[in-house]
Parts: structure tokens; C-alpha cells; sequence
């Protein structure tokens, strides 16, 4: 590794920090100014929102070599198994 | 023929010296050499030595649950001392002795051998695990020495949240601080498989020992964290009165059910995996014959590891569970037993047109298959609803467990344990011995727990220490059972610790085995390898692929050869 | 029953399905378990080393066929006993719904039991035979089951919250009654029994009930007037025993040993306070002998009998 | 230039049992992620948890849910997601051998997290001034706005833990990128960066879902 001091590519970063405090305002004014299914909805539309800028604009999973997207997505799909059996149950109790 | 049927008398002068540079040697730092070792195969020997301690305490509690169970009337103990002795049994048993069981102390000691690597990836995070282990272990000891905890090892809400009056909240604690050791250990071994892996070792190049390992350590890493946050749930409730699965205020105590179990069944596996790894090896090591079916074999490992995580709700039948969810989890229980069943067949076909001998890692490995098939068929019972109805909660679960826990894990770990230990040690133990253990073993755990099943069928309910007495003739013929097999547990100790100072040197390879870590010295080097190994051979290369194994060994002098300088594997096909 | 037990008593309808699924396993697993262990042990034969069986490569065909053959005969193996168990669970599912329904409240570490017309009874579950009988079940702490291995029945008992079960009875008699999940202290002793009647025994005993009801009502009268009320009272002026809920628990006496709270021991206590008093309380209880005759004693054993325990659950 | 010499003065990133440093990276990438996986799972089931709780009472959860505020729970976001910014940035300094500016961020970083963590005194404060904290003097009742307040309690409880060790091991190579005793090609700073993030992540998630959809 040189010593050499290179660029710092930061607009991508900056973006997805802006796209990240947009989020975070529609979410605080979904709490306050909106109410039933929009509120559920949107929070829920936004958390996920969030979550994708967040991997790809600032960890960068989309550079990630494949070995490792496969990791992240693994837990998705651990964390998909155990609420669709959890709720399996818990929907359709009789009583 | 092997080496290895030296007599008992054979007593050899010690001497370390003709081991040039093996792991075991002192380096000159005393005990904190050991203590603070990154070795991994060291750190092995760390957690062999923790668990096998762990093992006698958790034993100690058996004992005085079988001999309680003599009578239906429950002399020795009071109903507080019974709930706390099969509590600490549970807790002890299977997190600090069967999770680390196998991928700790050979997972450890081989993973990085087999697939010729200097070590694991981590090796400070390594030592971490272990002392994560022992301090999470000495805080149910002392949850022990102050009383003790009654909650069962399942710590079911609101029992354990706001009725107990025990220790549950440290013991809570010391199962999570081991969660985590288990994690990281998980995490090491990940990594280590996909980046050490030695130059032509390719991924169906890997012993299946490995392929169990690596499994294993998937399921440690994605199942722990939930049982991290389940108990932490509990404990928050016992300290800060936070009441999560408090039924009284609008909780569901079958959410913690369900995140337990989303934990503790795949935890078998974590149990049972690298066991059925370990047997793979030996199987088809004495049978001179490649394992058959090996892509398959390595399919069933994933498949397990896999579905073992959307069974949990088995666990669940009479729990208040939803009959649909209840129909589901039985499907799903009853596809998991395939790949266990292919997995049964493969080793039984490995053996067809073998050169068969029957050592004692070879007596300990056929006693495994034929426990875990019991274990195993058994399950289809568990999982068929109304049977379960019958027999949840009462000692025929009991059985079934420890047919697959014990029987099989246990069994297995014994059978690494003759199996790696000239490699480990150096060292030949007693044949006749050992091979005397592993027969008393497989009849005093028959004699032990078979009985348990019919009691099971009859109703009679775990975790109970008075019982009506139609069903004390079962009850005193397993207490019999345990003192047979508490005595074939017991010798191992005995014949193993005195081959460490009598025992004939052992040559680098005494089974003329594969597999790369018998391509170095017994005990092995510092860091392995004198030179990293070039795979170019397929995995069991016993004979070659169209022709019939013989009867002598091939290649011959391979071992002595490697014992000096690892010679580059492969290149002599044929 | 003499002898060793194999099999428990068949008692309900519940009973001859699952044994059938039952023997049915055990077959198929006898089967394939003797498959497996013959196989190893005649391959651990014919193949020891140096033996003069014929070796060779394997053919082709086992290596193929068999692998795919026999894992697609477990997977249909397994998938019909997932039908069979399935419908059978289905089958067992609802009761009818002209079901008798009888309220199961579960405590540490007893069982209440309570009729549609009000009749109680602790750790003792009467039922008439032939009749299905829906069991409407809560739990005033933590989690119990209730299972009555002669008819293949348990269900697990939720705090707050109410769970079913239901069986319809073939046999009288008398059928041990277990709790299955761990309870605590003493889970071992939280044990009763289910006494199956026939139809017209099962009238004459619900009768019988209401008349000792009467007979807890003269015990009242008699507590009153006796001045058992004076101490036995909570948040009395004496430190005495309360009496709601006590019979049928276990309770620690001034020796550390335990006792059962039945109709002797609350005989004991009234005619000899002072030779086993239970502990944490001082003896200072007079002895009643004398004054009360053994028919009084039995209308005040009834009226103890009948007290609920005072508890905060609703 | 100073940053030349920084490099130069550094130890080599070099560690057993690894030969060559690419290879090394990949692994403790690789390590850092499987642990990540292990903590996805972590906060995932606790949000099961709250799902499952929600679910059988949302009327009591949407009750409990009015009572956060999510005037600091908007505030700490902004702090969070600003905190992985600077973090990012640090560690793409470091791999253009920037060392002073990786420095820098990473002392904003933490001082962004302590931020983080006073705003949640402050709020927590508030709950306990308002007895939001489940037991005898609860405001709201004997139902399941306590299983909710439980969930707050724990769920921000369990993060502010994992933040407050994120704290110091943003601090840890702060000190050791500004002293020069580690090479800026160590894997640690990307593996420290990708743990703060995933601690970042959880918060995401549960500013929405707590605050705000459980209000119904």
C-alpha cells in the first residue's frame, strides 16, 4: 500500500446521508401528521426505504463480492422462516 | 494391519524428545502458555479439558436423579433438590457439554488440519470463545453453589420469570456469555473453510467432516443470537420487571416458546452434525472404502442444517399452538428424517465390499448408527400429532433425546476420541480396553434408556421424582442401565490418561487413514504443516474408483514419509 | 394390573387410533431398524478383511438408483404417516357440540374442578362414560398440562388465557391424571384422577355432591358458631392458618415434613392441635375433642373443602 | 507529506495465520459479515417478538405507542444516520491513505454516538417522569401497553448497549489511526465501520415500527 494521498469519493455517501434525513422527516411526520393504513404503511414502506439506502449508499453491499451478499441475504431469509411459522401459528388460533 | 493393538504392558520409557517440534511441546511459559495459546489445537485441548469436567458434574446429576428414581416414593431427594438436580443436568449438559461437544475440541483440533491450513482465521477470537465457554460455565456453577435453579434447562415463562424463586437470572446470564463463545466459534470456522483452504482443496475435495462442521457452524450462528435475546428477554424480566411473556398483561408465554425452540431445535443439530461427520471418517476409513454417495452426503449435511430451522413448533404440539400450525411443523418434521435416513442407508452402504476391521473407533461408529436410528425413528413418532399428544412430556421424549443426544453424539465423540487420539497425543492406548468400553456402552445406554420409551408410552411424566409404583420395575431397570453405563464412560478415562504417559509412540498414520491431517506428525507441528499441502486427490481415496479396495493398506510408507516432511499430497493414483 | 406394564389402559375413542398409528410405527421402524443393523452386521461379516468374499467396483446401478430409489421410499414413507397422523388429528379435533362441558382451573399445585351446576372438586375429576365431555381449562400461574394417559389426552394449561381439550370416555374406572409441564416445587405431586362413571352412578354422585354442599353449609354455621371464625380469619387479630384453598395442598409442618390436607389431617387438627402444628404458627389452637362428634367434624371438613382460594386472579 | 510519514511509521497489518494481507481482509470481511448475520438474527427476533405482541393486541399497543416521543426518536435518527456517514467516509480516507481525515471522522463518529446517547438519557428521563416503566406506578394500565413499554425498554436498551460498545471501538482506532500504532490498510477500520452501521440499521428500523407504526 502507497502512502500516496488519493481523492475521497464522498458524493455517493452525501447523497444517501440526504436521502436518509428526507426519510427520517417523513417518518417523524407520518407519526404525527397521518394516521391508520398510511401510517402503518408508510412507516413500515420507509423503515425499508431506509434500510436499502443505507446498505447500498453507504455499506456498499452492491460492490460486495457475491459470497457476501449471500451472507446478508441468508439472514432475510432465516428471519423470513421465523415469522411466517411464528405468525403461522399465532393467525390462526381459534380462539 | 494397524499399530494399534498394543498391549497394556507394552510400556515404552517417556519420551517426548523423538517428537521434534510438536504442538504439545513447552515452549517455557508454564501454564500461561496454555492459558493464553492461539493455537487452535491447544485451545482443543482447553475445551476438552472444560468439557470433560462439565461432563462428571453434569453426570453427578444424573446419578442422583437414577438413583431417586429407584423408588416411587423418592427417598434421597426433596421436590426443590429433584428440580434443581435435572435443571443443572439439562443446563450443563447441553450447553457446556454437547454444543461444544465436537466442534469445539475437534472441530478445533481438525478443521484447519483437514483442509491444510496453519490455523483458523481467528485465532484470538478463538481463544475468546473459550473463555466466553468457561465464564458462562462457572455462572451456572455458581448459580449452583448458591442455590441452585429450578426452572428445568427450557426456562419456560412465567414459571421462570415470575415464580421461581431461584437463581435464574445468573443462570440466564451464563448461558448467553456461552452463546456468544459459540457464536464466534461458528464465525471462526465459516471464515476458516472458505479462505484457508489449501491449495486443490476444493469444496467437494472437503472431508465431510468438515462439510458437518461448517454446517454446524451456520446453524451456531444463525440460531444462537435468537436463544441470545430470548434469555435476555427473561432476564429483563427477573431484574427489571419488564414482563414480555407475561400472559396476565396482554403477553403470549408461547412467543417464548417459539423463539426457544427456533433456537433449541436447531441446537441438535449443532449436537448431532459434526457427530455424524466424525462417524463418516471412521466408517469409511476401516471399511477401506470411499463413502458412498458423497455429493449426496454433503446434500443431506445442508438439507438438515437447513430445514432443521422450520421444525421447531414439534417441540410445540400441546402447547396451545394452532392446529394448522401444528399440521405444518408435522410436515416439516417428517422431511427433515429424509436426508437423516440417506444419511443412515450411505454409511450402511459404505461398508458393502469393504476390507472391514473392527478397531475400537470402528466398534464406537457402528454403535452410533445404531443408536441414531433408534434416535432417529423415534422421531417419526414426535412428529406424528397424536402420538406426540400421548408422549410429550413424559420420559419417552426423555428417551428419544438421549438416543440422538447421548447415544448419538456422545457415542460419536468417543469414537473421534480413539479415533484422533494417536494424532492428538502421540500416544497408542489399549485396544482390548477401548474396544471393551465401546461394547459396554452400547448395551449399558440400550439397558438405560430403551426402558424409558415403554414408560413413556405408559404416561409416565418427565421431571417428576414420585411416581406410582406400576411403573417402578422400568424406572429400576434404567437406574441398573446407568451404573453400566456410567462404568463404561468412566473407563475411557482411565486407559486414554494412562496411554498419555505409557502408551506406544504412535506412527504419524496407525489406520492408514486419508485425509491431511495424517499427512503430518502425531502430535502435529506448531503450525501444522512443515509445508502447506497440494490437494490433487479426490476425498477417500481408499482404492480407486473402479477397482475393489484391498486388503493391505496403499500407500504403504505414505505415513513415514509425512511424519518427516509433508510430502505434496496426491499424484500416486493407482 | 400385575406384572410389568407395556401398554397404558385404552379408555377413551382417542385410545384405539393412536395405538394403531402407534403399532404401526413401531412396526415400520422395527422393520427398518432390523434392516439396518442385519445389513451391518452381515456386511461387517462377509466383508471383514481378508475375507474371500468377491469385491469390485460398485456397480453402476447401486450407486444411481439406489440413492435416488430409497430416498424417494422414505420421503413417501414419511409423507403417508404425515397424512395418516394428520387426518387423525383432524379427526380428534372438535368436540361435538353436544360436548358436557366441565372448567378446569390448574394451580400450584392442584387441580380444580368445577361442573356446569356448580358442583367442585379438587384433584378429582368425576365423568359419566359414553359421553363426550369438553374440557374448558385456564391456569391461575404458570403454565400445567393436563393429560390422562388412558385416553391419549394433554393439553398444555395457559395463564391467562383458556385452552380446550375434550374425550369421550369407554371405560369406568379410576385414571391417573398428570400434570406434564414442569410447575415448580411440586410439579411431581400435582397428580388427581379421573373417576369415569356410568351414566345413572354419574347422576346419583352430581346428586350426592349438592347434598354435601347442604353439609358445607351446616360446617359454615358451625365454624361460626364454634368461633373457628374468630382466628381463622385473614387479617384477623391472631396469627392463624387461612383456611381458603387449603384442602387438598400439601402443607410444611413444624417437623419440615409435609402433609397432605385431607379429611384426616383437618380431623388431627381439630381434635390435636398441638401434635403437628404446621409451620410458622405457634400452637396456641385449643383442642376441640370433646365438643365436636364425628358427625360435625365431617360438615366442617366439608365446608374447609368448600373454600376457594383467596387469590388476586380473576 | 505528514500523512507519508504516518504511513511509513505504521506497523505492518500483518496477522497469524495469514501470508498475504488481500487474503486477510477478505477473511475478517467475511468474519465481520457472518457476525453480522449472527446479529441481523438478534434483532430480528426481537422484532418477531414485538410483531407477535402487537398482533394480539393493537389497540393496546397503538394506546402505549402515543405516549413515545418521537420528537427524540427523529432527532437520534438524524444524529445515527449522520454518524454513519462520517464513518463511511472515514474508512474510504483510510483506503486513500487520508489518515488525518480518517482520524477526524472517526472522532465525529463517536462524538456523534455520545450525542446519540445523551438524547436517549434525556428521553428516557422523560418516560420515567412519566411512569412509562412497566410495574406498580405504570401510567397506562394493567394490559398490554405494558408488553409495549417492555419492548421499549428492551429493544432501545439492547441498542444503546451495542452503541456504547460501538463507542469505544470507534475511539480504540481513533487513538490508534492518530497515534500511527495501526496500518491504515487493517482491516479493522471497515470491519469496526460495517458493526456501527448494522448498529445504525437496527435503528432505523426501529425508529419507524416503535414510534411510529405502532400507533396504528
Amino acid at each position: 500500500m502507497t502512502a500516496k494521498a488519493q481523492r475521497v469519493a464522498w458524493l455517493g455517501p452525501i447523497l444517501a446521508w440526504v436521502v436518509l434525513l428526507f426519510a427520517t422527516a417523513a417518518v417523524a411526520w407520518l407519526g404525527v401528521g397521518a394516521s391508520g393504513g398510511l401510517r402503518f404503511g408508510g412507516a413500515l414502506a420507509l423503515a425499508a426505504l431506509m434500510l436499502g439506502t443505507l446498505a447500498f449508499g453507504l455499506v456498499g453491499v452492491g460492490r460486495n463480492p457475491a459470497l457476501l451478499r449471500l451472507v446478508a441475504g441468508a439472514a432475510f431469509l432465516f428471519l423470513a422462516l421465523m415469522f411466517f411459522l411464528s405468525f403461522a401459528d399465532l393467525m390462526t388460533r381459534l380462539r | 494391519m494397524t499399530d494399534a493393538a498394543a498391549p497394556i504392558d507394552h510400556a515404552e520409557p517417556r519420551s517426548r524428545s523423538v517428537i521434534a517440534g510438536s504442538y504439545l511441546d513447552s515452549e517455557g511459559g508454564g501454564l500461561s502458555e496454555w492459558l493464553l495459546t492461539t493455537d487452535h489445537k491447544r485451545i482443543a485441548l482447553l475445551y476438552a479439558v472444560m468439557i470433560t469436567a462439565f461432563f462428571f458434574i453434569g453426570g453427578a446429576a444424573a446419578t442422583l436423579m437414577r438413583l431417586e428414581l429407584v423408588s416411587p416414593a423418592g427417598h434421597f431427594l426433596t421436590d426443590d433438590e429433584y428440580n434443581r438436580v435435572f435443571t443443572l443436568h439439562g443446563i450443563i449438559m447441553v450447553w457446556f457439554f454437547l454444543v461444544p461437544l465436537i466442534p469445539a475440541t475437534f472441530g478445533n483440533f481438525f478443521l484447519p488440519l483437514m483442509i491444510g491450513a496453519p490455523d483458523v482465521a481467528f485465532p484470538k477470537l478463538n481463544l475468546m470463545s473459550w473463555y466466553l465457554t468457561l465464564i458462562g460455565g462457572l455462572c451456572v456453577l455458581a448459580a449452583l453453589l448458591m442455590g441452585g435453579v429450578d426452572t428445568g434447562w427450557t426456562f419456560y415463562p412465567p414459571y421462570s420469570t415470575a415464580f421461581s424463586n431461584s437463581n435464574v437470572a445468573l443462570a440466564v446470564l451464563g448461558v448467553i456469555i456461552a452463546g456468544f463463545g459459540t457464536i464466534a466459534t461458528g464465525v471462526n470456522f465459516v471464515a476458516t473453510t472458505h479462505t484457508l483452504r489449501a491449495p486443490g482443496m476444493t469444496w467437494f475435495r472437503l472431508p465431510l467432516f468438515v462439510w458437518t462442521v461448517y454446517a454446524t457452524s451456520l446453524v451456531m450462528i444463525l440460531a444462537t443470537p435468537v436463544l441470545a435475546i430470548t434469555l435476555m428477554l427473561v432476564a429483563a424480566d427477573r431484574l427489571f420487571g419488564l414482563p414480555v411473556f407475561d400472559g396476565f398483561r396482554g403477553g403470549d408465554p408461547l412467543l417464548f416458546q417459539h423463539l426457544f425452540w427456533f433456537y433449541s431445535h436447531p441446537a441438535v443439530y449443532i449436537m448431532i452434525l459434526p457427530a455424524m461427520g466424525v462417524v463418516t471418517e471412521i466408517i469409511t476409513c476401516f471399511a477401506r472404502r470411499r463413502v458412498f454417495g458423497y455429493a449426496m452426503m454433503v446434500y443431506a449435511v445442508l438439507a438438515i442444517a437447513i430445514i432443521g430451522f422450520a421444525v421447531w413448533g414439534h417441540h410445540m404440539f400441546v402447547s396451545g399452538q394452532s392446529v394448522f400450525a401444528n399440521l405444518v411443523f408435522s410436515f416439516l418434521s417428517f422431511i427433515v428424517a429424509v436426508p437423516s435416513a440417506i444419511k443412515v442407508f450411505n454409511w450402511t452402504a459404505t461398508l458393502y465390499r469393504g476390507q472391514i476391521t473392527f478397531e475400537a473407533p470402528m466398534l464406537y461408529a457402528l454403535g452410533f448408527v445404531g443408536l441414531f436410528t433408534i434416535g432417529g425413528l423415534t422421531g417419526l413418532f414426535l412428529a406424528s400429532v397424536p402420538i406426540d399428544i400421548q408422549v410429550t412430556g413424559t420420559y419417552f421424549v426423555v428417551a428419544h433425546f438421549h438416543y440422538v443426544m447421548v447415544g448419538g453424539a456422545v457415542s460419536a465423540y468417543f469414537a473421534g476420541l480413539h479415533f484422533w487420539w494417536p494424532k492428538i497425543t502421540g500416544r497408542l492406548y489399549s485396544e482390548a480396553w477401548a474396544r471393551f468400553a465401546a461394547v459396554l456402552m452400547f448395551f449399558g445406554f440400550n439397558f438405560t434408556f430403551f426402558p424409558q420409551f415403554i414408560l413413556g408410552y405408559l404416561g409416565m411424566p418427565r421431571r417428576y421424582h414420585t411416581y406410582p409404583a406400576e411403573f417402578q420395575p422400568w424406572n429400576v431397570m434404567s437406574s441398573t442401565g446407568a451404573v453400566v453405563l456410567a462404568a463404561a464412560y468412566a473407563l475411557p478415562l482411565f486407559y486414554l490418561v494412562w496411554s498419555c504417559f505409557y502408551g506406544k509412540i504412535s506412527p504419524a498414520d496407525p489406520w492408514h487413514a486419508k485425509g491431511l491431517e495424517w499427512r503430518t506428525s502425531s502430535p502435529p507441528p506448531k503450525r501444522n504443516f512443515l509445508r502447506t499441502p497440494v490437494v490433487t486427490e479426490e476425498p477417500y481415496d481408499y482404492h480407486d474408483p473402479g477397482a475393489a479396495p484391498q486388503a493391505e493398506a496403499r500407500p504403504v510408507d505414505a505415513a513415514r514419509l509425512a511424519a518427516v516432511a509433508p510430502r505434496p499430497i496426491g499424484g500416486a493414483h493407482g | 394390573m400385575n406384572g410389568i406394564p407395556l401398554l397404558p389402559q385404552s379408555a377413551s375413542t382417542f385410545a384405539p387410533p393412536t395405538d394403531a398409528l402407534y403399532f404401526t410405527l413401531v412396526a415400520v421402524s422395527g422393520v427398518i431398524a432390523f434392516l439396518v443393523f442385519a445389513l451391518i452386521v452381515i456386511f461387517s461379516v462377509r466383508y471383514r478383511r481378508g475375507s474371500p468374499a468377491p469385491r469390485g467396483a460398485l456397480p453402476p446401478f447401486i450407486q444411481h438408483e439406489f440413492e435416488i430409489g430409497w430416498t424417494i421410499a422414505t420421503l413417501f414413507a414419511f409423507l403417508m404417516f404425515f397424512w395418516w397422523a394428520g387426518a387423525n388429528q383432524i379427526y380428534q379435533l372438535l368436540p361435538p357440540s353436544n360436548a358436557m362441558e366441565i372448567h378446569v382451573v390448574a394451580k400450584q399445585w392442584m387441580w380444580k374442578i368445577q361442573h356446569s351446576n356448580g358442583v367442585r372438586e379438587i384433584n378429582v375429576l368425576h365423568a359419566p362414560v359414553d359421553e363426550p365431555i369438553r374440557l374448558d381449562m385456564t391456569s391461575q400461574d404458570v403454565i400445567h398440562s393436563f393429560a390422562v394417559p388412558a385416553f391419549r389426552i394433554k393439553q398444555d394449561i395457559l395463564p391467562g388465557r383458556y385452552v380446550e381439550s375434550w374425550f369421550r370416555a369407554t371405560k369406568s374406572g379410576s385414571f391417573r391424571l398428570y400434570c406434564t409441564q414442569f410447575c415448580g416445587t411440586a410439579h411431581s405431586s400435582m397428580v388427581g384422577s379421573v373417576v369415569i362413571m356410568s351414566k345413572p352412578d354419574f347422576a346419583a354422585w352430581l346428586a350426592g355432591q349438592r347434598a354435601a354442599g347442604d353439609l358445607a353449609g351446616q360446617g359454615r354455621t358451625l365454624f361460626a358458631s364454634l368461633g373457628c371464625a374468630g382466628c381463622h380469619t385473614p387479617g384477623g387479630p391472631i396469627h392463624a392458618p387461612d383456611l381458603a384453598g387449603l384442602f387438598g395442598r400439601k402443607v410444611p409442618l413444624a417437623d419440615g415434613t409435609f402433609r397432605l390436607v385431607d379429611d384426616a389431617y383437618i380431623r388431627d387438627c381439630i381434635l390435636h392441635p398441638h401434635s403437628n402444628p404446621p409451620a410458622g404458627f405457634d400452637p396456641i389452637m385449643p383442642s376441640f375433642k370433646g365438643e365436636v362428634d364425628d358427625g360435625q367434624i365431617l360438615a366442617l371438613t366439608a365446608y374447609i373443602r368448600s373454600l376457594a382460594p383467596r387469590t388476586g386472579a380473576r | 507529506m505528514a500523512e507519508a510519514a504516518l504511513a511509513s511509521r505504521t506497523p505492518n497489518a500483518l496477522r497469524e495465520p495469514w501470508s498475504q494481507l488481500s487474503r486477510q481482509r477478505e477473511a475478517a470481511t467475511l468474519g465481520m459479515w457472518l457476525f453480522l448475520m449472527s446479529e441481523m438474527l438478534f434483532f430480528g427476533a426481537l422484532f418477531m417478538a414485538f410483531s407477535f405482541s402487537r398482533a394480539l393486541d393493537p389497540a393496546a399497543f397503538a394506546e402505549a405507542a402515543r405516549h413515545a416521543e418521537i420528537a427524540y426518536g427523529a432527532a437520534n435518527t438524524a444524529v445515527l444516520v449522520t454518524s454513519s456517514l462520517t464513518i463511511t467516509i472515514a474508512v474510504r480516507a483510510a483506503d486513500a491513505a487520508r489518515g488525518k481525515l480518517a482520524a477526524r471522522l472517526l472522532a465525529a463518529t463517536a462524538t456523534l454516538g455520545v450525542a446519540f446517547l445523551v438524547i436517549k438519557g434525556f428521553e428516557y428521563r422523560d418516560d420515567l417522569r412519566h411512569h412509562l416503566f412497566p410495574g406498580h406506578d405504570f401510567a397506562l394500565g394493567r394490559n398490554a401497553t405494558q408488553i409495549f413499554w417492555a419492548f421499549y425498554w428492551a429493544m432501545t436498551g439492547v441498542h444503546a448497549i451495542h452503541l456504547t460498545v460501538g463507542v469505544v471501538l470507534v475511539l480504540r482506532l481513533f487513538w490508534l489511526v492518530r497515534r500511527g500504532r495501526m496500518s491504515l490498510a487493517s482491516p479493522q477500520l471497515e470491519v469496526t465501520s460495517l458493526y456501527w452501521h448494522l448498529v445504525d440499521a437496527f435503528w432505523i428500523v426501529l425508529f419507524p415500527t416503535l414510534y411510529v407504526a405502532a400507533r396504528g
